[in-house]
């Protein structure tokens, strides 16, 4: 069973990875830096925010997974509405000392919060249902303040997400979850990766890894798919699956679905005894991003890093 | 319960709401001028199934321009997970190596040495021998005035490393033909 | 931090894809070997074969113990070849302290015939061999051009069965030691050879000379390890030889 | 194999005998092992020590040959010990049946035998009939005519001491066998058998798996997960190939080949379909007329009518009794009887028995057509070491084939699981697939007998043979279509649309087949099957590893065959921990069943071995050539001239060919007293034709060699790495000896037998590599298989000065 991860660790983990990125690809800096800043913020509030949440009720989850329908989907949020407000709280300074061009958007995305005038739990849970009014109803609003509100609820869900997620991943890997969203949150995936060999006790042919998963962009689980799934259309092409890659960069690739036009980063952890921090690894990918969407691909799901204008 | 997941994918998939790495004031002219730089390879997974023993272990080939460039053992089919054996890891070599037969060829009595020969040519020469041969030495009726429609001056034999399409293709024209001397490696 | 391997010899089935995967890579060409009575081919390292699968067997009563020693250069923690390599062309073998690795370069072209048998002999493990057509001194690389790209070695990537392990030394210690205590329990005889000052840890789950000549330096040295594979390096191997024939 | 290789998983006990998986089936050994740290004991029985013993529990050396005594002692031991699963011998297997009064066993002999002829009269190995035509059964076992009774009194000579003295084993390591593998003979205990080309490769060899299978009917081992009798299939598609019957006595699909006595499709049927008049025996192969008639549809398309007999009189007919196998073929080639043919992937001039006679009787053919990847000892017979190719009058056509990767379509693995493979490149240079270079020259043939006619054109030109050669149209021929508009169940399906189920196979011409094994595996329902990579699974099936939605499975998706007799005869698991099948709420779960009947107690049940007659799993064989029991003998080639059990020596049934080629050693020959046994290596793949070319395999295993034990080499003077020469009456083979321990001599009713073994993977088309270890083993073969006795025959062994073969 996953358990949460410990904070420290992971801030280890990304900055060797960001270093490791960066001496690859000097370019990537103003991508990579900020963003990893942010992710280690994120993980000392994951840890934080486990050490204050009370476990799930998960006699609430019932059937829904076997009928396809994730964990966290349509449910009320508003036992998440004091984690919320802490993440927030926790990571608006973060975000505009990392950010300056957003600082005044933050501000008043602060100010309302404080006033009572927004309430991160609704909108958490119409985000995740796919309905955006409360965004909406926030008026009069700039189209920065709506972008940067989204993205507000957008960190601060995946914040607390991640800190829930590893309770319910044994419940989620319990039913064979053959869909391309995530089994917890509802979330598409940012990330996939070919894992690395199993470290069983068995003696003889263990298989060399190389299984898929699913890295979801908002709550972090990771669940298994068949490697020449397409997550966006959930079409299996075992014939004419397609990847690119650079040419002198093993294990780093973007596979595309023949059928959809979507497209996945993908990282080949046989290839690298790295850390594994995923996140960190999509933004260091930024530049296959680039070459996806210049080639007409869409991606599985939209991050700042992969929008570029 | 109805979630339909295309709901989730307008939101998180078609970026209505978010920031662009321009709105957070991040320079994205380095990473455009490195992505263009880059020498990109594009390659395709195929799935195909291991030519040895007979636990028939997937294998996933990738190919580039037509080329195979690497295998790997298939880590989705249950039976290897992704394993190989030594023979199946050596897929490529054994697909690249300079020995293989490339075209047809012919070699005449007492000659010393192989002629190229087109595939046309190689046909024509062998379905007259097998009409030749055929024709001369069906037996219709046996000694006993039975009809029994065999012809056992010709033999077939091979091949378990035919797929069962190739292997009914074969049987039927041995049939066909006649010919009763038939076999293959499910006796050595 | 440096890295290092740990090589599980109970895990290893001699299916050779160690031997076959490093050949790919560095693209070593095909030597044409012979039969000598046993499965070990070729017979030994060379300039074609950083890497080799060794084989070992011998009764134990009525029980055959069959045993498989993938060797490969070690990449010492204080590697002798290094300071004698020094002693002779600069920068022809390199210590990276980042990675650990011992890596030989092209200078290793400049130095003798001579030369190459004074670090052949500093070599407690006989690891080094020389091209004897471009005179360069080869070995295992440690992929060293992989490892510094985040990459596995090719032989540790292409293992099926777990025996062939590389990672952060710390963590490939502690996994060392893990196994060590997990089959301490079918093997009592298991042993870690030269942890303390190697790269490339082995586990041995019967007595060392049961798997090669080399796959063990020394034991009960009492004077200091540093000075005495320095300084002594050559008549050690001997010395080994002499011990182990024994 | 009965079961599937994940199954092997849920074993407790494996037996591997006749095998050496972990080298030739590397990736099966991922999951003994897995059994293995659950606590399964994995016993290796086998002349050499290798890296499957290295990995089992415990290794057990046997001489060649003696398997049978072997087996006979653990199924004495099961029966006198009383390890046999009571309610599975007595409910499902023919234990209880009364055999006919006039049976006997005398002397090494079973009733019914001709010397003259050496064959049997198989009359009296029948069951005695009660009123209503059934077979008569004690259940008590009691009666001195049942079964059971016959059987214990059969092998009742098999003690230890005979067991011991004969097999070379020590009575303590018969014992540490019997006991821990009888030990499955309790309800929630599996144990597997897993055996390969070391059991069939014997003049006994059907008989060496009767045995076993014997033994898993009594432990109740068949039909359970975990269970079975697994032949680990030697080739890789040689499931499929024998499915497709590329076999003299077969039709696709397990049908016998007409012959000259059956001249109409009503004489075929009526002598092929059996009939019995229990309701409850389902009897399967009752419906044989319908997958016949498909075939012949297939084959013939719309020229096949009611009229015509379905082109029945077209097919050729054998001669009754004569064997057209390769034994047969090659002699009757060395006499100069056949003019040409085909070689289609395969390299004979390395692997059948006796090679230098096949090379020689080559040399006879006027033309042959020879496909290959590789130039081959085959396809360069012409000009081979020793022959001058300017005497050589045969021609040689060349055809330069893909390999599997350059080519889509289906294989068939060891456990009958159907797998397309996708193109994934072009072949090299101008190869093309066997399936092109089929129906490229069946048409240059056709096209010949439509413009000039011929003998009997109809055969060919009638045919429903395509212009040119698609996999897939291929697979939907194999599954079958409907040749009229037809209704399944309430189902209408229209003319030309695929088979749903062979159950939906007719005997009037109105469907086709290629096989009918493989009908349902492209349905209009679900498409290609073969295709499918679908992980799901019940919780019941991940239990045991079922994969019901991964590509497809004949029959109709079975995974495990003989499953209902994994239920108690109430449908009740007989463990419930690792159910195959279960009766649950009036349906079956878990795998496919073996037909969809409710279970065997109710009033619509069905035994559970169906394609049995009586649908008891067999006990007392009478289907076998060479007797209803097992019964040891010697290989024909014997370093011993007597065993315990008889006088009989050999086996006095096996088949043989005579020619001044064919010398035989006689048994006990001091001039070739050392047993060689024949095996395959990891690095190469078979006659090595495919792993020769690739250097870096090559590099590894360079070179012939020869595995013997310290103790022999001390008596022949002979070092590790010495040159030597094996040689007997047919030969003589240059190899590097191996000298290592672990060959261990035998002790032989009290005399020190040993034993040598060779790879057969060299031959001279590399260079100096060595050449055909088959020079040396003898044509005799089984007598119902035909499979030559590659395992076991004598020769002699010396050092040698310089080598030619092998530098």
């Amino acid at each position: 069973m996953p358990t949460n991860p410990v904070a420290a660790n992971v801030e280890r983990e990304i900055q060797s990875l960001s270093a490791g990125i960066l001496a690859k690809r000097p370019q990537l800096e103003g991508i990579v830096k900020p963003f990893a800043a942010l992710f280690i913020e994120k993980a000392r509030l994951a840890e934080d925010l486990n050490n204050q949440l009370g476990p799930l009720p998960l006699d609430s989850i019932g059937t829904r997974l076997s009928e396809g329908v994730p964990v966290l989907c349509g449910i009320s949020f508003s036992f998440l509405k004091q984690a919320l407000d802490y993440a927030f709280t926790a990571l608006a300074p973060a975000v505009k000392s990392r950010f300056p061009a957003i600082v005044s958007a933050i501000d008043r995305i602060e100010t309302e919060q404080r006033l009572g005038a927004l309430d991160l739990s609704l909108l958490a849970e119409e985000y995740l249902g796919g309905g955006l009014s409360g965004i909406r109803e926030a008026a009069p609003v700039t189209e920065l303040y709506r972008q940067s509100l989204g993205f507000v609820v957008q960190l601060t869900l995946s914040a607390v997400l991640q800190s829930l997620a590893p309770s319910l991943a044994a419940r989620a890997a319990e039913i064979g979850w053959d869909h391309g969203h995530c089994p917890i949150c509802g979330s598409m995936p940012l990330i996939s990766f070919l894992s690395q060999p199993p470290n069983t006790p068995s003696e003889y042919l263990v298989g060399g890894g190389g299984q898929r998963y699913l890295h979801c962009a908002m709550c972090g689980h990771d669940w298994h798919v068949r490697r020449q799934f397409c997550a966006a259309c959930e079409k299996d092409s075992s014939d004419q699956h397609m990847y690119f890659k650079a040419a002198d960069a093993a294990g780093e690739r973007v596979d595309i679905c023949p059928h959809c036009a979507h497209y996945l980063p993908c990282v080949d952890l046989r290839e690298t005894d790295a850390p594994a921090h995923l996140d960190t690894m999509a933004v260091g990918l930024a530049h296959l991003d680039v070459l996806a969407q210049e080639k007409g691909f869409h991606p599985m799901v939209r991050t700042p890093w992969n929008t570029f204008a | 319960m109805e979630v339909n997941r295309r709901e989730f994918l307008k939101v998180s998939g078609s970026g209505v709401i978010g920031l662009s790495l321009l709105q957070l004031g991040v320079d994205v002219r380095p990473v455009r001028a490195y992505a263009k730089a880059l020498k990109i390879e594009g390659t395709k997974e195929i799935v195909s199934v291991c030519p040895f023993c007979s636990v028939s272990c997937h294998i996933i080939a990738h190919v580039r321009g037509g080329k195979l460039i690497s295998t790997e053992g298939d880590p989705d089919y249950p039976i290897n997970q992704g394993a190989l054996c030594a023979k199946g890891a050596s897929m490529l070599s054994m697909t690249r190596n300079e020995n293989r037969l490339k075209k047809p060829m012919y070699r005449a009595p007492g000659s010393a040495k192989w002629e190229e020969k087109t595939w046309e040519w190689t046909f024509e020469q062998i379905a007259s021998r097998v009409k030749k041969v055929r024709d001369k030495d069906l037996i219709q009726k046996d000694a006993s005035g039975r009809t029994v429609n065999r012809l056992e001056s010709l033999f077939f034999i091979g091949t378990s490393h035919a797929d069962n399409e190739e292997c009914a293709a074969a049987h039927q024209m041995v049939r066909g033909l006649g010919i009763v001397h038939v076999d293959h490696q499910a006796r050595t | 931090m440096p890295k290092a391997f740990l090589i599980d010899t109970s895990r290893c089935t001699a299916c050779r894809g160690c031997q076959i995967a490093c050949k790919e890579w560095n693209e070593l060409p095909a030597n044409a070997t012979k039969q000598r009575g046993s499965h070990q081919n070729p017979p030994d390292l060379n300039p074609h074969n950083f890497k080799l699968v060794r084989f070992n067997e011998h009764l134990e009563g009525a029980t055959v113990r069959w045993n498989f020693f993938p060797d490969q250069c070690r990449h010492c923690l204080e590697p002798p070849c290094y300071h004698e390599g020094a002693k002779l062309v600069d920068d022809a073998i390199i210590h990276d302290q980042e990675t650990g690795a011992v890596v030989y370069t092209d200078k290793t072209k400049k130095i003798s015939a001579d030369g190459f048998e004074i670090i052949r002999d500093s070599c407690p493990y006989d690891i080094p061999r020389r091209n004897p057509k471009t005179g360069q001194i080869v070995k295992c690389t440690m992929c060293y051009e992989r490892v510094v790209r985040g990459m596995l070695p090719a032989c540790v990537k292409a293992c099926p069965t777990g025996t062939m392990n590389f990672g952060d030394r710390e963590k490939m210690l502690d996994l060392a030691q893990q196994r060590l205590a997990a089959v301490r329990k079918e093997y009592p005889k298991a042993l870690l050879a030269d942890a303390d000052d190697v790269n490339v840890i082995y586990l041995l789950i019967d007595e060392p000379q049961n798997y090669h000549k080399h796959s063990v330096a020394q034991k009960d040295q009492d004077i200091d390890r540093k000075l005495f594979l320095a300084r002594l390096g050559r008549p050690l191997r001997r010395g080994v030889e002499a011990l182990l024939n024994l | 194999m009965t079961n599937h290789w994940v199954d092997l998983k849920n074993a407790d006990a494996f037996l591997i005998m006749g095998s050496n998986a972990a080298e030739h089936h590397p990736i099966s050994f991922k999951w003994v092992l897995q059994a293995k740290e659950k606590g399964a004991v994995v016993i290796h029985v086998d002349p050499k020590f290798s890296r499957t013993s290295a990995r089992s529990s415990f290794h057990v050396p046997l001489r060649s040959g003696t398997d049978i005594a072997f087996l006979g002692g653990m199924i004495k031991y099961i029966i006198e010990k009383e390890k046999y699963f009571k309610d599975y011998v007595v409910e499902y297997t023919n234990a209880a049946f009364l055999v006919n009064k006039d049976f006997d066993f005398k002397d090494g002999l079973f009733s019914g035998y001709d010397p003259q002829t050496r064959k049997y009269d198989a009359k009296t190995w029948s069951f005695e009939m009660d009123e209503a035509g059934l077979p008569k059964k004690d259940k008590s076992l009691q009666d001195p005519r049942c079964v059971f009774q016959l059987l214990k009194k059969h092998y009742e000579r098999y003690n230890l001491d005979n067991v011991s003295a004969i097999t070379g084993v020590s009575q303590e390591d018969l014992l540490k066998v019997y006991e821990s593998y009888s030990a499955t003979g309790v309800p929630i205990k599996a144990g597997t058998v897993m055996y390969a080309l070391g059991w069939t490769q014997h003049t006994v060899g059907v008989q060496n798996i009767r045995a076993a299978c014997m033994v898993q009917l009594l432990l109740g081992n068949m039909g359970i997960a975990g269970g079975g009798v697994n032949a680990l299939r030697g080739e890789p598609n040689v499931q499929g190939s024998t499915d497709h019957a590329l076999l003299y006595a077969n039709i696709p699909g397990y049908l016998g080949a007409p012959i000259d006595e059956w001249q109409t499709l009503a004489d075929y049927n009526k002598a092929n379909t059996p009939a019995t008049k229990d309701p409850k025996s389902a009897n399967w192969w009752q419906n044989k007329p319908k997958y016949l008639a498909s075939l012949l549809k297939g084959w013939y398309g719309e020229k096949a009518t009611a009229d015509n007999d379905l082109c029945y009189g077209l097919v050729p007919k054998c001669a009754k009794g004569v064997d057209y196998s390769y034994m047969f073929l090659f002699d009757r080639m060395y006499q100069g009887k056949i003019r040409g043919g085909f070689i289609f992937g395969l390299n004979p001039m390395n692997t059948l028995a006796n090679t230098h006679k096949a090379r020689a009787a080559m040399d006879k053919l006027d033309w042959v057509v020879v496909s290959e990847l590789h130039h081959s000892e085959t396809t360069d017979n012409w000009r081979r070491p020793g022959v001058n190719p300017k005497n050589m009058k045969t021609e040689y056509f060349l055809l330069p084939s893909a390999h599997r990767i350059e080519k889509e379509g289906t294989v068939t693995n060891s456990s009958r699981l159907v797998l397309w493979h996708h193109k994934a490149i072009e072949p090299a240079g101008q190869a093309k697939t066997f399936g092109f270079m089929l129906v490229g020259l069946m048409n240059a043939i056709r096209d010949k007998y439509i413009k000039n006619g011929g003998t009997l054109p109809e055969a060919i030109t009638w045919q429903d043979w395509p212009k040119t050669y698609v996999a897939e149209d291929w697979t939907k021929r194999l599954n079958g279509i409907f040749t009229k508009d037809t209704k399944v169940g309430d189902k209408e399906y229209k003319k030309g649309q695929l088979v749903p189920t062979f159950g939906a196979l007719a005997a009037d011409g109105s469907t086709t087949s290629l096989c009918w094994v493989y009908t349902g595996c492209f349905t209009e329902e679900d498409g290609n099957k073969t295709k499918r990579r679908d992980p799901k699974q019940t919780p019941m099936q991940e239990k045991i590893g079922l994969n019901p939605n991964w590509a497809w499975c004949w029959p109709v998706n079975r995974r495990i065959i003989y499953n209902r007799a994994s239920v108690d005869p109430t449908g009740k698991p007989w463990n419930p921990d690792k159910a195959v099948i279960a009766w649950e709420d009036g349906k079956w779960v878990g795998d496919v069943p073996d037909g969809p009947w409710p279970p065997m107690a109710s009033e619509n049940g069905k035994y559970p071995f169906i394609m049995q007659t009586h649908g008891f799993g067999a006990l007392f064989g009478p289907g076998r050539l060479d007797g209803p029991f097992p019964e040891h003998y010697e290989p024909v080639e014997t370093p011993v001239t007597s065993h315990p059990f008889s006088p009989q020596l050999s086996s006095p049934a096996y088949k043989f060919v005579s020619s001044e080629m064919d010398k035989l050693t006689k048994p006990g020959d001091p001039a070739y007293p050392i047993v060689l046994t024949t095996y395959n290596l990891t690095e190469h793949w078979c006659g090595g034709g495919e792993t020769r070319n690739v250097p870096n395999l090559l590099e590894t295993e360079p070179q012939l060699y020869v595995e013997m034990s310290p103790e022999l080499a001390n008596e022949k003077g002979i070092k590790n790495g010495d040159p030597v020469i094996v040689e007997n009456v047919r030969g003589k083979v240059e190899a590097i000896a191996m000298v290592t321990v672990r060959i261990r001599p035998f002790k032989v009713q009290g005399k020190t037998v040993h034993l040598v073994g060779m790879p057969f993977a060299f031959g001279w088309s590399t260079p100096k590599c060595g050449d055909s270890t088959n020079r040396l083993t003898p044509s005799v073969a089984d007598p119902n298989t035909t499979i030559f006795e590659l395992k076991a025959c004598l020769v002699n062994v010396k050092k040698a000065g310089k080598l030619t073969e092998i530098a």
